[in-house]
């Protein structure tokens, strides 16, 4: 439906977005993460006509939607767009709703009743009448999502649409999200810096960096297997190592990381240099064995250097000559008795490890 | 300084005696100022959008012209109009000169380049995230226009505020195409409260022309009152 | 010899006039007697002598009434004006301050002007002198009396130092400014009397032939402008030198200033040295 | 018509040949327009913030007043302070009446207020944020007002560009205390620009006043041009 | 430090904050965390002296900040404030960075290289001469964050301050923040919706709602226990399910909760109505059994009714009668090979059960 081919963008001689190729299908649900600055809000601008690209095309349908300015508004009108700085009209929060409907003149009592359903979906039912200016941050947000959304574009364009929100609040959207994609077949692109709601919401993922996408897969593909080392520390592999491939055999090898030889599945050649991601759940810590045991994996004895609460969870970092952290429930951290200076062994299988080639970015 | 006392006294007695020269006299500064104003307003406010939402070659001097024009005398104007109206001017067939229409379009004139300009500020004033999320929401261009204005409308009624202001205060350009004409019937006069303040003042009646500049305040409240009341809606 | 009486639409008379007779509010009484009488509408712009003249070699006008018989002349040889009738006259003055530091009281007006000149170019204390400078009947007046005096205008006189100012305005405004500067200035009898009680200023000279100030009307000229309203500018000139208008006129601005403002015309052709044929004969 | 090719020749003539008398009144009136223009922009725009951030009662009626204001005519402030400096009025002892010092005075207080009116739109320009984060650094009321005015100050020389363009181009108020006087010396002489094309207008002169007013836009433009330098820095 | 004495505020007839009352000690990292619209962003813009209470009062080291106007300078600087949307001066980065400094009359040379370490520290190195108006939305905030931060405030406030930032940024400015609280030891009062930013870098947390703080404690308190059935849905417990109290014996109760009865340690007795708390982590998941078994605790069958991806777990829904969340990683779900329809046990100790006295809020 959407494709991107070759799309750059400069401004002045800063070179945001250069190359950018890849596409949405029609009725999917597309997130595009990457850190601050990526570009981000430039693609989605580009997409909603807001902006030219320096190079290369964006199509819909196989139309290049920039070739042709006096397509632009029948083209503007199958897509909807949710700023990331959401700015609302001096008026009423209803009628801030309203102006989308308004354009394409639909009937007084058809607006006031998709203004109503709006309110009540995004939360805000009974702020109709408040003028739009005094609302809070999240409240402001949610007005310009459910304009957005009134309107019933076949493409809807989102750029941080819950960056203000709480936790709750962001469920309420997100099951919304869904909903308008499944009911309404919906083709919704989305920008967002929290992965997890990449995740949660995205059929695909693009993940967007120095200027082009570094990756495009599912959820699952680019949180398990990141196609290079800058993409799975963005997406949260805690540990990723560099080292060299010193044996390769049957898809088996083994990786030297200096203070420690490391068995993983790769399809890498001796001598190859390499970065391997371990998710730090993937991670067992058990307490320091005497003698060595018999184990298809890795197994590394260490300290802990630090135990750190993280949601219902702790971060238990252990220095196995290199920092290793992992994911421990705050009970296992208890039973465990872990805390700073605890020795402990820490293991992970092989099949755990994913092994990219270093410097690819 | 006394004379500035009995220019009030003056003012007062002319207001509750109705005087009905001087009413005569203050109604058509008001109409024909406000036509003025109007017609800037039609005119100035779609021009003031073209230069701000264009991109055309020499936009940057073209805006410099229009602030430029803001110092444009008011003789000059009126001088300007003349020529073009006067019996030996190219429009001089339609016999406009001393006639209110005449002020009106020399009026009009005048402020157009100020409204113009303030027009382009007011719509400078508007987020731009808003102008983007006009136009994602699919506005028409006309649409577009429609609620930028609505959006700038408390800065581009300061401009009509200004416009009118300019337009009923000025004389040099009414008195050189209207020609300060009090004749019997109110549609062939071109007596203004401008050109009467200036008449009596070049007589030596200096109370009789602070009183009629008091009459022509109180108008101008009247009329911003009005403007005040759209702007905070 | 008049419009038809009973006409269907009011006619429009557009007149041109000098501010000083304009000021002086004669037109205002004259006017609504001339529109009962012809059933026309007098339109009245008032403007400095150079404007008003050049209203009339546009046609933007129908007549004509000014007071400075030298330029009167040109635009009637230059074929733009016809039928010029002289309807008042007055005198010019000059007035000064009181204490008269140039001592020119009683004198002949070249005389008075020699003097003023004399004193302010030796930088005499007090005397200045402020003109017109903008070209009206009063400043051609003025002009002529520097010429009368034996003095080329432009060299001796404009410029030749701070004593001698343009003031570049209207009579009003010149006399204000004269008595601000506590200086001699020539005006019009009748502005001067407008003006008499907010000013310090008195008349020091008024006699003297080339004081004199002749008031005309005159049509402008229908070859040059066909479609210019010739009937009703008629009756006007030949109203203003009518018996019951120059009766009028001889006693105007006596209730208010305990003096008339003009003299009439009619009887007085050969003391102000006009043909009698333009105090008394009507246009045909 | 052809009075305006004339005109525009005229000008030409007189800017190559630098007519000296015509460079002194040009002179003249940059210098007094420019100067009133400083002077109410030093009073209009604290004047403008006191109002803007101020919250005293009445303070809705005051910027009422001061809309009122912008129809202030001119000959009417020419009035008022011409009696103010007269020989007989409050202040006749400085001997101000028909000097150029007179002819700022009435021009600053001509501006003053569309130049306050349009600091107080150009303040509440700023993004509301803005003032809460200066606010936030600890920045004191003075601090505060400087950095406001480096935010909005696109809009104040907006105004300021206005302001100048009312001040040179007015005439009302510049003959009635001024005087239009042409003395020898180039102090005593208050003839400015539109002084100058009102008289040759009086005369008929209809080519030299276009004349002038070509080269009184031709000033404003410099004048702009210079505005608008410092608004994009 | 910091004194909150039954605050309130209101906007024209809107009660937003009423009777908020609380303390920030000296050196403290305290979080206000709460819905959208709940009145963080009011609190903090009060504490800055950016707004007037309706009632009560805000007292920092015993002075009632609002009391004396003459004082608002000397106070105000000693803060220094990040905004929710931040806005930047039209001018370069490093000037706006700069700004807080040029108030305090900083020397041109130490303002540099302030600015410069700032840079630096909020990853704009490089930046500085750069027109802050075309910033990208994350990098205006890190600028806003250096702009407050260069001036070493006593008390450092911030409105949400991460919002727009992708997790690698978050990282960092977390990482910053408490590293100014321990080597500066400013008190930091900031806003957050997301909660596990409260966790990992507050000391305390406060729980606004409906105008007052629902509940004050440190993260673990609120996230173990909160102290409201409201504040327990807003940390995240999934599981919230009301019943009565139908046996209480030496702090073991039994509460009927209509389909089921559940096993609780709690203080409350017979007949009351009381709301169980139970964190989805809690809840073990396992193979249908036939027949039952001796368990100290809860033990309820049930048939999955979605599995659905979350960050690198899945959260499993069983409906046992009432639905029940629990979150598994992948790995488990491949194991129990879990799907919609599989039939399970779902089970949880009394002891995880966290017992609330119901429509206490
Ligand atoms: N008009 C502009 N002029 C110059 N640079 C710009 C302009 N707009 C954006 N940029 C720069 O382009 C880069 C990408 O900006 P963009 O807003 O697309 O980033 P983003 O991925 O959305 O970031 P964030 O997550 O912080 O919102 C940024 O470095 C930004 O400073
Ligand atoms: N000036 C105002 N006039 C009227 N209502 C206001 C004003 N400012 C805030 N409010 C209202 O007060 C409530 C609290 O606003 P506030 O911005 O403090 O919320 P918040 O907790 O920061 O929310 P968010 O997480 O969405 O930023 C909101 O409902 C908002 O609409
Ligand atoms: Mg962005
Ligand atoms: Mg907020």
């Amino acid at each position: 439906m959407i494709e991107f081919e070759d799309v750059s963008k400069r401004f002045d001689d800063k070179a945001v977005l250069a190359g950018v190729t890849g596409r949405v299908e029609q009725g999917e649900i597309f997130a595009v993460i990457g850190p601050s600055g990526a570009g981000k809000s430039t693609l989605l601008r580009l997409v909603d006509l807001l902006d030219t690209p320096t190079g290369g095309a964006i199509r819909i349908d196989g139309t290049d939607i920039h070739a042709d300015k006096g397509q632009s508004l029948s083209i503007r009108r199958m897509m909807g767009m949710v700023f990331q700085k959401p700015a609302v009209f001096n008026t009423t929060v209803a009628e801030n709703i309203a102006v989308g409907l308004r354009f394409r003149a639909a009937d007084e009592r058809a607006i006031r009743e998709k203004v109503e359903d709006a309110l009540e979906i995004v939360g805000l039912a009974g702020y109709g009448e408040r003028r739009a200016r005094t609302l809070s941050g999240g409240e402001m947000q949610r007005v310009a999502l459910a304009r957005a959304m009134v309107i019933e574009p076949e493409v809807l364009l989102m750029d941080e649409p819950t960056a203000n929100l709480d936790p709750v609040s962001v469920e309420k959207i997100e099951d919304l999200v869904i909903r308008i994609n499944r009911d309404l077949g919906t083709t919704i692109v989305f920008s967002t810096h929290d992965m997890y709601q990449g995740q949660r919401l995205a059929h695909r993922i693009g993940v967007l960096m120095d200027g082009a996408f570094a990756q495009v897969g599912t959820p699952r593909e680019v949180f398990t297997l990141p196609a290079s080392r800058n993409v799975a520390r963005f997406v949260g592999i805690e540990n990723v190592v560099d080292g060299v491939v010193v044996a390769a055999e049957d898809g088996m090898s083994a990786v030297d990381i200096g203070s420690a030889r490391i068995r993983t599945r790769s399809p890498f050649s001796r001598g190859e240099r390499v970065s391997l991601c371990i998710r730090s759940e993937d991670i067992r810590i058990a307490p320091a064995i005497r003698g060595r045991r018999v184990f298809d994996g890795n197994i590394l004895p260490g300290t802990v250097t630090s135990v750190v609460p993280r949601g219902p969870f702790s971060r238990v970092t252990v220095d196995c000559g290199f920092p290793l952290s992992s994911v421990l429930s705050w009970k296992a951290v208890e039973d465990l008795d872990l805390r700073e200076g605890s020795q402990v062994t820490a293991s992970f299988t092989a099949a755990s490890v994913h092994v990219v080639r270093a410097g690819e970015d | 300084m006394y004379e500035i006392i009995e220019g009030f006294v003056e003012a007062i007695r002319l207001i509750v005696t109705l005087d009905p020269d001087v009413m005569a006299i203050a109604a058509r500064s008001v109409i024909i100022s406000l036509t003025a104003t109007v017609l800037a307003t039609l005119f100035a406010v779609p021009l003031g959008a073209a230069i701000y939402f264009g991109t055309f070659r020499g936009r940057k001097g073209l805006i410099n012209l229009i602030q430029t024009l803001y110092a444009l005398p008011t003789v000059v104007v009126g001088l300007l109009i003349f020529l073009l109206i006067s019996r030996v001017g190219p429009f001089g067939s339609l016999r406009l000169l001393f006639t209110p229409t005449a002020m009106v379009i020399a009026q009009t004139v005048l402020i157009l380049p100020i409204m113009t300009g303030l027009t382009i500020s007011a719509l400078s004033g508007v987020d731009p995230v808003l102008r983007d999320t006009l136009r994602s929401l699919g506005a028409t261009r006309l649409q577009f226009l429609v609620n930028i204005m609505k959006e700038a409308r408390f800065a581009i009624l300061a401009a009509v505020a200004i416009g009118f202001g300019r337009a009923i205060s000025e004389v040099g350009a009414a008195i050189l195409v209207g020609g300060n004409i009090m004749a019997s019937s109110f549609a062939s006069s071109t007596r203004v409260l401008t050109t009467a303040i200036s008449l009596e003042t070049s007589m030596g009646n200096i109370s009789e022309s602070i009183a009629l500049g008091i009459v022509l305040l109180i108008i101008a409240l009247g009329v911003n009152l009005a403007i005040t009341t759209v702007q905070h809606r | 010899t008049t419009s038809d009486p009973t006409p269907a639409e009011k006619q429009q008379l557009r007149i041109a006039t000098t501010t000083s007779l304009y000021d002086t509010k004669l037109l205002e009484r004259l006017t609504p007697i001339f529109e009962e009488e012809y059933n026309a509408e007098v339109l009245i712009v008032s403007a400095g002598t150079g404007k008003a003249i050049e209203y009339g070699q546009r046609g933007d006008v129908d007549v004509l009434m000014v007071h400075d018989r030298v330029r009167e002349d040109a635009f009637l040889a230059d074929g733009y004006g016809v039928n010029r009738r002289v309807f008042a006259y007055n005198y010019f003055v000059i007035v000064g301050p009181e204490s008269d530091p140039a001592g020119i009281k009683g004198m002949q007006p070249e005389a008075a002007f020699t003097a003023i000149r004399e004193k302010g170019m030796a930088g005499t204390p007090g005397v200045v002198f402020v003109s017109r400078g903008d070209n009206s009947g009063t400043h051609s007046k003025e002009k002529a009396i520097w010429k009368g005096a034996g003095f080329n205008y432009s060299a001796d006189v404009q410029g030749s130092g701070d004593w001698y100012q343009e003031a570049g305005t209207g009579m009003g405004a010149t006399l204000e400014m004269a008595n601000e500067k506590q200086a001699y200035t020539l005006s019009d009898i009748g502005t001067y009397l407008a003006y008499k009680g907010d000013l310090d200023l008195v008349t020091l000279v008024d006699e003297g032939d080339i004081l004199l100030n002749i008031y005309c009307a005159m049509q402008i000229n229908p070859a040059k402008y066909p479609d210019i309203n010739s009937t009703v500018a008629k009756d006007w000139v030949n109203f203003m030198i009518s018996d019951d208008v120059q009766k009028e006129i001889a006693s105007f601005g006596v209730d208010q200033y305990g003096r008339p403002l003009f003299y009439a015309a009619q009887d007085d052709w050969e003391k102000i040295g006009v043909p009698q044929a333009e105090v008394k004969d009507p246009i045909a």
